[in-house]
């Protein structure tokens, strides 16, 4: 007899836009037993959070179970009115949200959020609740466990309050945790330590868990067991590591396939002059300096990657760059000439030859203007094209980045995927026909597979127009696909840069091997491996406070 | 940070008050040409104009008035050379009492329509508050006023239709009084209050800490109480500023309709008879009460906020 | 503030008049020397004509009242008055040498007595002896003298130096003040019943205006301008029977004509005034509420400057009197309370008023005279605003739709109610206006239909009327000054260059609980402004 | 949160383009009963203020009958006062309260919409500035700043709009501020600055297509509140002046027959509520769209 603890059948679930129902959830099932971790992986759209409620019979706004059966532990919780359900949630389904920082209420201390629900739940009084807490928060190592509950969320750094949210998804001891992206919003080194946090105390308490993640390296750690999902339906389901070693289906394959892009090849500097040259900037907001005597050059062909963790500076290197933010010392030069600090003094040549691409699509391209004004305006503002030469170069630039002009080229942006938006910001930095483009996180907010065909785009503009890139980015993967030379970053200064194959063979400086170790890798027994070696060569666990 | 306020509020009233200096100055005819009408003499105008200190420059004038103000002296009336500060405070407690009891009423009520109509949005009722709130509001008040004098003076005469109050009427007597012009007033501001409380809690609801405590299994009234509330107590504090202001403020039309002794209509006859002194202190008390409740409201969502309550 | 008629007619400063701040609205009661002056002879005076007559007078009760003509601005200063409020209640706390009975005849009040030289000339006023002051003060002949003289001399500020400046001397004698006069007038006594003229206590030889002690049969005991006033008997008043029949007052500014209106009804007050007119058809219908309306001298005129085309052409002027609808405009604008005029400014009010002289409505008559004039298809301006009277707006339409049936194109200019009376009238060529009621005929044709008159708005300059008018100020027999009178009426009617379509009526509303007597009197409204003291509560 | 998980392989993408007119149109029919209403209201309006001349039986200003005659054939609604007829002004009073009231509005969001966009995009002391002189002004009670200046300029209509305007163009300057400022952090924006564009374009394409929605909402708003402002005004002997028809004054000037329970009078009053609400319903089904907020549970 297994102990069957989740039984969810021909699950289907509608979501609304634009007033139109569509289906979200095409008739899934999922079991779980007791004890036991499922990861649910798929790209956006997949309908794995919209799963993971549905657990709980949890349905956003917009949202509407239109058929099938949830059963928890023998309950039929589609059936159960709203107060039966309530009672459910918190106290034996519990559910850790993507971002910790905005899923904790900023009004109140974290131990209050914490002891609300046995209390209001009548499991325990307040001040078992509070003990409770604090022995909790010592086992998901939280520094100051007695302290830590009386601060407030914006008190307490990213990580910790992904581990206190884990907690308080245990306050009273559920049977089934859902945790929705738990360290995707975090940076790569804080990652690895939330990941082994949850999982020591999964296991430690024999909770099952539904992992819901878009990366498989990091359910793989997590996960016995693996759900594929892609449009809402099941495309493969095994245990982890028959899913590693042996996928079946092209889907997941191509899951497995993402980083398997490379530059053709590392072009070294073929001029000897870069054509940006940083140097020696110092820059900040206020009084504080955020960039610390950066020097750093971009040659022509090149793609430099800017790597680190977010704070370290690498947008605000971008905005001293592009003249947003006026550098306090040094000065950036363009093909040997200073340029003015502020893009306010600089002429229509200047600004034309140092173009950005944005990482959220969505916000870089104006939703009130065509696909044709927003890739036309730099031509007919930079090179004063009009009329028929202005349209036959905006459908040649539409041409250039795979989309077909005639079915594009009167579009808005909102009738766009992500990855199309991002290929028309691309289009509309090539339209000004720069020698110079900033590429700030392009590929970070797009699925695998898109940010995949980015890369190769971008790549191939770049032999194309022998064009200098400025690549920015926390993801290590996208820097080993793509970049010629690299710099990495902490707290506003370069700690180390060099060609790529330099930088990424040992020796490493030390923070850069953190960076590089804390890389998910695509093996069950990573995770393991990794923590046992930090502890043997005293790496600290981050107890950050900020 | 409430400092830099309070000293920009300072200075506020520093404008204002020159400003409506000006602006009194520039109105056709003075007080003395006011009280004589046009009948009298040049010479008459002239005497009464030496007498009450017109015929000095109007930059001494007012660096006179602010010398009087710093001690504490707010001068006398032009036209009936009665203290200031004595005709003030009487209509200036009316004019408080007033908005206070119609701030009693509507705020809390406000508070909790726009709590229900948050929770239970879209719904029936939801749309019927929205629809008679709306309603109210979308009366001229005079015609509020009548219609409430007619029903509930005339034709009931439950309530008064004047406001016939003084400084030894007892306090229940004066709510009675008080009564039809507070509900008045209320009608107006009440949709406004409850629409942008319901408005700030549903803006909240979107959040994620809100999903959140739906996770965690919290009845709904608590999610809203407990967790939507404190988080919207800044965009509520500036909600009821702004109607308390308008409360002090804007009910000239309400005074003159119930006769009500309050600051409005003794601005506005000052105004008419070029009573610069009355004017200017009416002014500053309006243009006061407006950067006090602003500053409160600033204070309250500083207070409110946890982030610049616990700093890190 | 369109169409709040008549209730603004007599004075300008309601409410709205107020907010507009027009300091000049005060100036017409200045021209019209308040009204007060009240010769027994030319008073209007009527029968009380509301429904049910009120019980006997009866002493006792508590009054409340409220009156529209306030102002927060207001003082005690009796120099400063101009409206009904303050008249009333100083008339109820204060005394005057003499009062204007309800019949209109001439009553001794401080002045127990008074006699005259054989010229007319010089004037001895016997003051009563005993007479307290509310705050002990006993008075004195000195109070009386520097209670006269606020209203002399270059630097008065008083409203009614005009009124007094034929005085060229007060002096005290004994128990008595003698007046001189600069010439003779046999009216001197009417002087002292000026609503200006109060007796206040003196220090000095200066008299305190501002001072809640009067002699009066009331005592003020509580003041707040343009709020309320609370009154009570005095216990020491030297008047006989106590001088008032109710015990205490209690008189509220309402300027808010419906606030008014639903307090009479509701029952929150005794008596208003000026309840509004557009309502009153109704108001007469409720239960427990009387109308109360005297007929007045008042004059709602439209002068045009006869020296401008075509207003200088008689025929031109004629064809407009002829075509102007004046039982429309009482039906319409005054609501049925005023009287049909004629053109000319004396009242029927007037015993020399000429009652045969009236202007017929006739279409084909005016024709005629444009067509003579050669003014056929003209288009002519009417400066108008309700600064001029409540519902000049609406009358310059009627006008419009009247004059247009002979070809006469009328173009309403709406003037800023701010100055109206300095920018507009006595400088646009035709505008609205009206002119308050006057005790004589000679002080309105004085003051305005004289070649050498001040305030001559239409610019008339006509010898025959110059010499009439003349002539009159100095004829002693009553025939024949009515004689001239009637002439003058009758040319300036003909002639003159005012289209004068009604004289108006004062109207108060009362709780049917309240007695007025059988007369009441005229000179200003609410009873002269002894209403307080004269009305009773059954 | 994923959000963008509600919306599998976005439907968007493949359905057929639209003109903005047929999006507009199709909005249109799915808004809710409520809106549907207040445009309904609003075209009716409208339409009565744009054809009053050809809809009335009589003129405006046109003395036709006895006064307060009561509702017949002959005069649907009765007549004023005056003898004029009651419906007649009724109609013209849309054009003239309306109309007067829009162009203030419009005026105002000239004024204050201008200003607040500049605020945003200059920020710093042209910012600071404008937003002090706001505050000042703000301190300053409305009405009777109002009447202060009507008093000094007159009370002629043109100086009522202006007066009016520039009052109220202190709470849109805030509003289009704050929008504004939404819109000025985002990346296309920064991406036109860099460009070098002028400040003409990066108001009128950049911004201004992006902040309709809300201005819109407060543009329905303030147009209330100006209507309601210049009824106070009439009340008060200062809005727009006979013998133009307008509501305000119209049931001002026959305010004293509500107590006698009177309907006539309160038809202006009437006419005034449901525009009122029925803009109000518009501005809701504006804030929602914009807001984009789905509500639910």
């Amino acid at each position: 007899m297994t102990d069957r603890l989740l039984e969810i059948r021909n699950l289907e679930i509608d979501g609304e836009s634009d007033e139109v129902w569509h289906e979200i959830i095409k008739g899934l099932d999922l079991d779980l037993d007791r004890g036991e971790v499922l990861g649910l992986i798929g790209e956006s759209g997949a309908g794995k959070s919209t799963l993971g409620l549905a657990a709980m019979n949890f349905v956003r706004p917009g949202c509407r179970i239109r058929g099938g059966t949830i059963c928890f532990d023998g309950q039929e919780l589609t059936e159960q009115s709203e107060t039966t359900l309530r009672k459910l949630r918190g106290v034996r389904i519990a559910y850790v949200a993507q971002s910790a920082a905005a899923s904790f209420n900023p009004a109140h201390q974290l131990i209050d959020q914490f002891s609300e629900i046995p209390v209001v739940h009548k499991v325990k009084n307040r001040q078992d609740a509070e003990a409770d807490a604090k022995d909790l928060y010592r086992r998901v190592l939280l520094p100051d466990p007695n302290g830590i509950g009386y601060r407030y969320p914006h008190q307490v750094s990213g990580g910790q309050l992904q581990r206190a949210m884990t907690a308080m998804a245990l306050s009273c001891r559920p049977d089934l945790i859902i945790f929705d992206e738990p360290t995707t919003a975090l940076d790569v080194t804080t990652q690895i330590e939330v990941l082994a946090t949850i999982r020591d105390i999964v296991r430690e308490f024999n909770t099952a868990a539904i992992y819901i993640s878009h990366d498989l390296a990091v359910v793989a750690q997590m996960a016995d067991r693996i759900m594929v999902l892609r449009y809402g339906e099941l495309v493969e389901e095994s245990t982890t590591r028959q899913m590693m070693s042996d996928p079946k289906m092209d889907y997941t394959k191509s899951l497995w396939a993402v980083r398997s892009f490379k530059k053709e090849a590392e072009t070294a500097a073929t001029e000897i002059n870069p054509v940006v040259k940083v140097d020696n900037v110092t820059a900040g907001y206020g009084k504080e300096d955020i960039l610390k005597n950066v020097t750093f050059e971009i040659h022509r062909g090149q793609t430099v990657a800017i790597v680190g963790e977010s704070g370290s500076g690498k947008s605000t290197a971008a905005r001293v760059i592009t003249g947003l933010l006026p550098p306090r010392l040094g000065e950036v030069q363009f093909n040997g000439e200073t340029l003015p600090k502020s893009f306010k003094s600089r002429n229509k040549d200047q600004l034309r030859h140092v173009q950005m691409i944005y990482q959220m699509a969505d916000t870089a391209l104006n939703p009130r203007q065509r696909i044709r004004n927003i890739i036309g305006r730099p031509l007919s503002f930079y090179l004063n094209l009009r009329g028929k030469q202005k349209e036959e170069r905006i459908r040649e630039l539409l041409s250039l980045i795979e989309l077909e002009p005639d079915l594009y080229i009167d579009r808005y942006p909102d009738e766009l995927s992500g990855g199309q938006k991002q290929r028309v910001s691309i289009a509309r930095a090539l339209a000004a026909e720069p020698e110079f483009i900033i590429c700030d996180e392009v590929t970070s907010a797009l699925d695998q597979l898109v940010a995949e065909g980015i890369l190769r785009l971008l790549d191939r503009l770049q032999r194309e127009f022998n064009l200098a890139y400025m690549f920015i980015t926390h993801d290590l993967a996208t820097v080993k696909a793509i970049a010629d030379n690299v710099v990495v970053m902490l707290q506003g200064e370069i700690v180390e840069q060099g060609p790529k194959t330099d930088v990424f063979s040992p020796p490493h400086h030390e923070y850069t091997e953190l960076l590089l170790s804390s890389v998910p890798e695509m093996d069950p027994d990573w995770l393991n491996e990794l923590i046992a070696h930090r502890e043997k060569h005293g790496v600290m666990r981050s107890t950050s406070t900020s | 940070m409430v400092l830099q306020r309070f000293g920009l509020g300072l200075l506020t009233l520093f404008v204002v008050s020159i400003i409506i200096f000006v602006g009194v100055e520039f109105l056709p005819g003075d007080i003395a040409e006011a009280l004589l009408g046009q009948g009298a003499s040049p010479e008459n105008v002239a005497a009464l104009r030496h007498e009450l200190g017109l015929d000095r420059p109007a930059h001494i004038r007012y660096i006179d008035w602010w010398a009087g103000v710093m001690q504490g002296d707010l001068g006398t009336s032009l036209a009936n050379r009665r203290d200031i500060a004595e005709l003030i405070t009487f209509r200036l407690s009316n004019t408080l009492f007033l908005a206070l009891t119609a701030a009693a009423i509507s705020v809390p009520l406000a508070l909790i329509l726009g709590v229900l109509a948050a929770l239970y949005r879209n719904g029936i009722y939801d749309r019927s508050v929205n629809v008679v709130t709306l309603g109210a509001v979308s009366a001229p008040e005079f015609l509020t006023a009548y219609v409430l004098i007619l029903y509930f003076s005339v034709k009931l005469g439950w309530f008064p239709s004047l406001s016939n109050i003084d400084a030894n009427t007892p306090f229940i007597e004066k709510l009675h009084q008080a009564t039809l012009p507070a509900v008045t007033l209320m009608a107006v501001i009440l949709a406004y209050m409850m629409r942008m409380v319901r408005a700030s809690i549903i803006n909240l609801l979107a959040s994620a800490y809100i999903e959140m405590a739906h996770l965690k299994g919290m009845p709904k009234l608590r999610v809203i109480v407990k967790h939507a509330l404190p988080n919207a107590w800044a965009p509520i504090a500036n909600i009821i500023a702004i109607s308390l202001a308008y409360l002090v403020v804007g009910v000239v039309v309400v005074e003159v309709v119930f006769i009500y002794p309050g600051l409005g209509q003794l601005m506005v006859d000052s105004v008419s008879n070029r009573d610069i002194p009355v004017v200017q202190a009416c002014a500053m008390i309006f243009a006061g009460t407006y950067i006090l409740l602003n500053l409160t409201a600033d204070i309250v969502s500083i207070c409110t906020n946890p982030r610049l309550l616990h700093p890190k | 503030m369109k169409n709040s008629k008549i209730e603004q007619l007599i004075h300008q400063d309601t409410a709205l008049k107020q907010a507009l701040g027009d300091p000049r609205v005060t100036r017409r009661d200045f021209l019209a020397f308040a009204g007060a002056m009240g010769l027994s002879t030319a008073m209007g005076s009527a029968l009380w004509s509301g429904r049910a007559l009120a019980s006997m007078p009866k002493r006792g009760g508590h009054m409340v009242s409220g009156l529209n003509d306030a102002n927060t601005g207001d003082s005690l200063d009796c120099g400063l008055f101009n409206a009904t409020y303050m008249i009333c209640v100083s008339r109820a706390f204060r005394d005057s040498l003499v009062n204007v009975g309800q019949d209109n005849s001439m009553e001794p009040a401080l002045a127990e007595s008074w006699e005259a030289s054989a010229d007319a000339k010089v004037w001895r006023f016997n003051i009563r002896q005993g007479v307290e002051f509310h705050n002990g003060k006993s008075l004195t002949t000195g109070d009386v003298v520097a209670s006269i003289n606020k209203h002399r001399g270059e630097d008065t500020t008083s409203y009614a130096k005009g009124v007094f400046s034929g005085i060229s001397d007060v002096r005290v004698d004994g128990n008595a003040v003698v007046v001189e006069l600069a010439d003779g007038n046999a009216d001197c006594p009417a002087l002292f019943t000026d609503y200006h003229f109060n007796i206040m206590p003196s220090k000095d030889g200066v008299a305190e205006s501002l001072s809640d002690a009067g002699t009066g049969p009331y005592l003020l005991k509580e003041y707040n301008p343009g709020v309320k006033t609370v009154l009570e008997r005095n216990p020491n008043a030297w008047h006989p029977d106590g001088g008032a029949l109710a015990d205490s007052h209690e008189v509220l500014a309402i300027l808010d004509d419906t606030a008014r209106q639903s307090a009479l009804i509701s029952g929150s007050v005794d008596v208003i005034n000026r309840p509004a007119l557009k309502g009153i058809a109704r108001l007469k219908k409720v239960k427990g509420v009387n109308i109360v309306d005297v007929a007045s001298n008042l004059a709602f005129t439209h002068p045009m400057r006869m020296d401008v085309t075509p207003f200088d052409n008689m025929d031109f002027r004629t064809a407009l009197k002829l075509s102007t609808p004046r039982q429309e405009f009482i039906d319409k604008v005054l609501f049925g309370y005023g009287a049909i005029g004629n053109d000319q400014p004396l009242g029927p009010g007037f015993a020399s008023y000429d009652t045969n002289l009236s202007v017929e409505y006739d279409l084909d008559k005016a024709k005629h005279h444009l067509k003579k004039s050669g003014h056929e298809g003209v288009t002519i301006d009417l400066s108008a605003s309700n600064t001029s009277y409540g519902g000049a707006m609406d009358a310059a339409q009627l006008f419009q739709q009247h004059w247009a049936k002979i070809g006469v194109n009328l173009n309403i200019v709406q003037e800023p109610q701010d100055g109206y009376w300095n920018n507009v009238w006595n400088v646009k060529p035709f505008c609205t206006c009206y002119w308050g009621a006057r005790p004589v005929e000679d002080m309105i044709l004085s003051i305005a239909y004289l070649s050498s008159s001040p305030w001559n708005d239409t610019l008339i300059k006509n010898a025959r009327v110059d010499e009439l008018v003349v002539a009159a100020r100095g004829e002693l027999d009553q025939a024949k000054r009515t004689a001239m009178y009637q002439e003058v009426q009758q040319i300036i009617s003909k002639e003159g260059g005012t289209i004068i379509p009604a004289f108006g009526t004062d109207v108060a509303a009362t709780r049917d609980t309240i007695g007025v007597g059988e007369q009441i009197g005229g000179g200003w409204e609410m009873d002269g402004g002894h209403f307080l003291k004269r009305w009773w509560k059954a | 949160m994923t959000g963008a998980e509600t919306t599998s392989r976005d439907p968007k993408i493949n359905r057929p383009r639209r003109t903005r007119l047929q999006g507009a149109l199709r909005e249109v029919l799915k808004a809710p009963m409520t809106a549907k209403f207040g445009i309904l209201v609003i075209l009716v309006y409208g339409f009565v203020a744009i054809f009053a001349p050809v809809l009335t039986p009589y003129g405006e200003t046109e003395i036709v009958g006895p006064e307060f005659d009561v509702w017949g054939e002959q005069f649907i609604l009765g007549t004023d006062g005056l003898g004029r007829d009651m419906l007649t002004r009724l109609l013209f009073g849309a054009r003239n309260t309306v109309g007067v009231a829009f162009i203030t509005t419009c005026l105002a969001f000239l004024i204050g919409g201008l200003t607040g966009l500049l605020a945003a995009i200059y920020g710093g002391w042209l910012d600071q500035i404008s937003s002090r002189i706001v505050d000042v002004l703000m301190a300053i009670p409305q009405l009777i700043f109002a009447l202060m200046l009507l008093a000094i300029f007159g009370t002629s209509i043109p100086t009522l709009v202006i007066v009016i305007a520039t009052l109220d163009a202190t709470r849109i300057f805030r509003v289009t501020r704050a929008v504004s400022l939404n819109v000025v952090v985002l990346d296309y924006f920064e991406a036109a600055r860099l460009r070098g564009e002028r400040i003409f374009w990066l108001c009128v394409r950049e911004i201004l297509p992006n902040i309709t929605a809300p201005l819109m909402a407060e543009f329905g708003l303030r147009f209330c509140f100006v209507f309601l402002m210049i009824a106070a005004l009439s009340f008060l002997g200062l809005g727009i002046q006979p013998p133009t028809a307008d509501w305000g004054s119209m049931v001002r000037e026959n305010a004293v027959l509500i107590t006698f329970g009177d309907i006539t009078p309160v038809l202006p009053a009437i006419a005034i509520a449901i525009l009122t609400l029925g803009v109000n319903f518009l501005v809701d089904w504006f804030l929602h769209k914009s807001s984009g907020l789905k509500d639910g549970h």
